[in-house]
């Protein structure tokens, strides 16, 4: 979920902007060309998997899959999420472009969040470990976002509270379901192609 | 679904279609800030009738603007119509028994607008060139390489993507399964998107393999050149100075300097 | 259409082969209607069509998709209903039909293309259709790989199911389809495969290719009018007894 | 290996054939030593193998990775610090050479198949190299488009490249080859195409086809003991020549 242009102030935008351009710089500024390959594919099979639906009862939601850009590129993973967030304002008018910055920020610092607590499984030696953390690292990545949406929401004005809560409680659901399909979706990556999950560790310790 | 095809309408005749595009995305870049920054809705109105003039200008297709601003529209809603009931303020109308702030429903209308004009805007911002001429012209704008490699490899592998998780989704189809509120479906859904990321990274392997037998070594070498003429330069002075000036009138307005 | 016979789609890219295939399992629907056994594919009987008609796409690893073999193959009875000694019993015979038994326990993923093309039709064999529905089912395999499907689809035949294939490779289309249906966006043909593939012109015409077989002995009817043979051979052991005739 | 020459290699899924492809781009590199051109392939030379050896890989996806198809054909040889009308007539004389000046505004996903193939065969011959690698050129390819890519391998050829070609398709590689490297894992066999074609046990052990009318003719040997044939004819036409004559 993320917020349409229009509804924040000037200073919350810049924020978001000068956060980001922060973020951007010192998670991409040490790429390798033989990653520019990989980041792209993995950035456009998330935003191919965010298309998905789910069904919730009668309804259904997207996937929001943050968390699993988290997972797979480590630190990259701010790029992936700022480059996903930017073409889907483009093509689908989700989100804006004035408010790419924060978007960014309020996607990619979760992602972050979901690359270190999926790093914490390598502490436990349980075979269900990838299943569990990833379940972890994709649930925090949603309630990150959704609590970061609605602090920018709120750095707006008072009257944006009860919008601020309702984003919240509209996310709980989701984050169950990422919960599931992320940490299903790691347990078959360690399954079947590990080097997937282990050259995220490699970025990370390199930086 | 949704087209996720922007070159579509790269190739009609405009003025905007005619701008050099480095000076076209820094100026209406200008112009989109410009309009959700204003304060005052007389001013905002303004703003939105300035950005119909750059749609006009740009002769794209307006039934497909109207598809697009649909999505916004969805999320602005809501905030238009709660807002009176949770802003409060002095100003309220009862209306049955609730009251209604005024502030709230002018905060609302305000959102909306602003919304809309930049919405509008964006639209002749990034479908008046193809995409890959887009990313050149904000690599002229000092973007990152690296960045605007992502930006178009990921453009261009993103259709590739669809297609295969579409022919996922039909073979799920073709075997009878039907999502369902379940773990089940959490589990067919995980591993399928588990499948399209391993597959995605093994492409990107040969990908990276065939870039490299062509003498890629992370520079992206492009024959895309740009060049600023007199015409270029008359209109990033209208739209960046509309911009401006809509600005200098929102002050004004704000201050209640003029009504 | 006759229940237990193998008809072969043969069109160039592009002719509409897959998206006919598409809608005979009701996945594309569009102006017109298709009747599968009878019945007209329409929205109230998805599930049936999908029960009875299985469907095998060109690339194996859009089908593939669970953490091991046995599991893909036993994705279609679950989502029908089956469970229990039914299930196991389903499972088991596709994967011996396709002759991966022993690697029932393997990642999809890991395994050879050519045991991915043969998984691919066990995920649907394993739902017993009445109905078999392929795209390419020979495509990109090696020669050897290529026999064992072509094998396999005669058995299936053989044992009652109706099947269509959608091929380019008019070499071995003969071993494995009794009649041919060609298509151009709209049907150009249809006909016993013999009939169909002597028609040199019509195929020409489509940029398909004519049989070798097919080819060389139009050609030796061309330069040298004999005509010791009634038919054009289109098998290797019509023309051995063919050319056996002539030579005495 | 002589230079203007067409090799094909042989062999199973998974006989290391495009393995062998990379090393030869020095892509990958291992224990042995690979020459090109006389020369070693190492580190130093890397770039110097990669400006004369142009690799064509067997998905066209995996090449196309260029907004249109134009810049795709200019990639190459930009890299190798070509420009203006050098570049120009490069990028133009590639496209024209596969057909497709037409598209060259195009971006790949508006391409078919069969154009695809050719656009990645283009992106690879603007860089003008005196050897090409293939792997499997003609793969998922309609018949037409298969014959089109045929007679640009044997004009290419003519012209002086040594084309290097991976393969299964048995009946279509006496079109496009002089030599044949057969592989399974290491080399099992090479020599000129009619001789490697004609072991037929050897062929049989790497389950790999025999041509369809090399066994024809063998098998019409075979049975009848006719020795009217000095060697077995591996194109259409030298059959035709040799039934002629049998028939007087």
């Amino acid at each position: 979920m993320h917020i349409s242009d229009g509804v924040l102030s000037p200073p919350v935008l810049a924020a978001g902007f000068a956060i980001a351009g922060f973020l951007l710089f010192i998670t991409l500024r040490d790429v390798e060309a033989e990653e520019i390959p990989r980041i792209s594919l993995i950035t456009a099979a998330v935003f191919v998997a965010s298309l998905v639906h789910f069904p919730v009862g009668p309804t259904s939601v997207h996937l929001v899959m943050n968390g699993l850009a988290g997972i797979l590129l480590g630190k990259r993973a701010f790029g992936s999420v700022f480059v996903a967030l930017t073409l889907q304002a483009l093509l689908f008018q989700h989100g804006g472009i004035t408010v790419i910055g924060v978007n960014a920020v309020n996607m990619g610092v979760p992602a972050l969040l979901a690359w270190k607590i999926f790093e914490g499984r390598r502490a436990f030696p349980s075979p269900k470990r990838e299943v569990y953390f990833g379940s972890l690292a994709a649930a925090s990545a949603v309630i990150g976002t959704a609590m970061l949406l609605s602090l920018s929401l709120l750095a707006v004005g008072d009257e944006f509270k009860e919008i601020a809560l309702l984003v919240l409680i509209a996310h709980l659901p989701i984050a169950a379901i990422e919960a599931g399909v992320v940490g299903l979706a790691a347990g078959f990556l360690v399954s079947v192609k590990q080097e997937m999950l282990v050259t995220a560790v490699c970025d990370g310790a390199k930086s | 679904m949704t087209s996720i095809d922007i070159d579509s309408h790269a190739d009609i005749d405009s003025p905007i279609h005619r701008w050099d595009p480095r000076a076209k995305i820094a100026s209406i870049l200008i112009l989109i800030f410009s309009v959700v920054m204003v304060e005052s809705i007389r001013v905002a109105l303004l703003g939105l009738v300035l950005s119909l003039a750059v749609l006009l200008a740009s002769r794209l297709p307006l039934g497909e603007v109207a598809r697009r601003v649909r999505w916004p529209v969805i999320f602005l809603l809501p905030i238009f119509f709660i807002l009176p009931f949770t802003a409060g303020g002095e100003r309220t109308v009862t209306f049955a028994t609730f009251d209604l702030s005024l502030d709230g429903l002018l905060l609302g209308t305000l959102i909306l607008m602003r919304g809309l004009a930049a919405v509008i805007l964006a639209y002749p911002l990034f479908a008046t060139s193809p995409f890959n001429i887009t990313v050149q012209a904000m690599r002229g704008l000092k973007m990152p390489e690296v960045t605007a490699q992502i930006f178009l490899f990921t453009y261009r592998y993103l259709f590739l993507l669809r297609e295969e998780m579409r022919s996922i989704e039909k073979s799920l189809a073709s075997k009878s399964f039907a999502k369902k509120t379940d773990l089940r479906t959490a589990r067919v859904i995980g591993t399928a998107l588990g499948m399209l990321f391993v597959r995605s990274y093994e492409r990107s392997e040969r990908i990276y393999r065939a870039m490299v037998s062509r003498g890629y070594d992370g520079a992206l070498p492009s024959t895309v050149k740009f060049e600023m003429r007199r015409g270029d330069w008359a209109k990033s002075f209208a739209v960046a100075g509309a911009a401006v000036i809509l600005q200098l009138i929102d002050f004004a307005a704000t201050q209640g300097m003029i009504i | 259409m006759e229940r237990g016979r193998s008809v072969a789609l043969l069109g160039p890219n592009g002719a509409g082969k897959s998206t006919l295939l598409l809608h005979m399992n009701g996945i594309l629907r569009g102006g017109g209607t298709v009747k599968i056994l009878g019945r007209k594919v329409e929205e109230d009987n998805l599930p049936w069509v999908r029960s009875r008609v299985g469907m095998v796409f060109q690339d194996p690893d859009d089908q593939l998709f669970m953490p091991n073999l046995r599991e893909d193959v036993a994705f279609g009875p679950l989502n029908l209903g089956r469970s229990g000694p039914e299930l196991e019993r389903d499972v088991s015979w596709a994967l011996e039909a396709v002759g991966l038994e022993d690697l029932e326990g393997k990642s999809p993923h890991h395994l050879s293309f050519g045991q991915k093309k043969r998984a691919a039709l066990a995920t649907v064999l394993s739902m017993r259709p009445e109905v078999l529905v392929m795209d390419e089912p020979t495509s990109n395999l090696d020669p050897r790989s290529k026999r064992a499907v072509v094998s396999l689809i005669r058995g299936l035949c053989d044992s009652g199911t109706t099947i269509i294939t959608a091929t380019h490779d008019v070499n071995i289309v003969t071993l494995m389809a009794d009649e041919i249906l060609l298509l151009d966006k709209r049907v150009v043909g249809y006909g016993p495969a013999r009939e169909v593939l002597d028609k040199r012109e019509v195929l020409d015409d489509l940029g398909l290719e004519v049989p070798i077989l097919v080819d060389l002995f139009h050609s030796l009817k061309g330069c040298c009018g004999h005509h010791h043979f009634h038919e054009t051979p289109i098998t290797k052991e019509e023309a051995l007894e063919g050319l056996k005739k002539i030579l005495g």
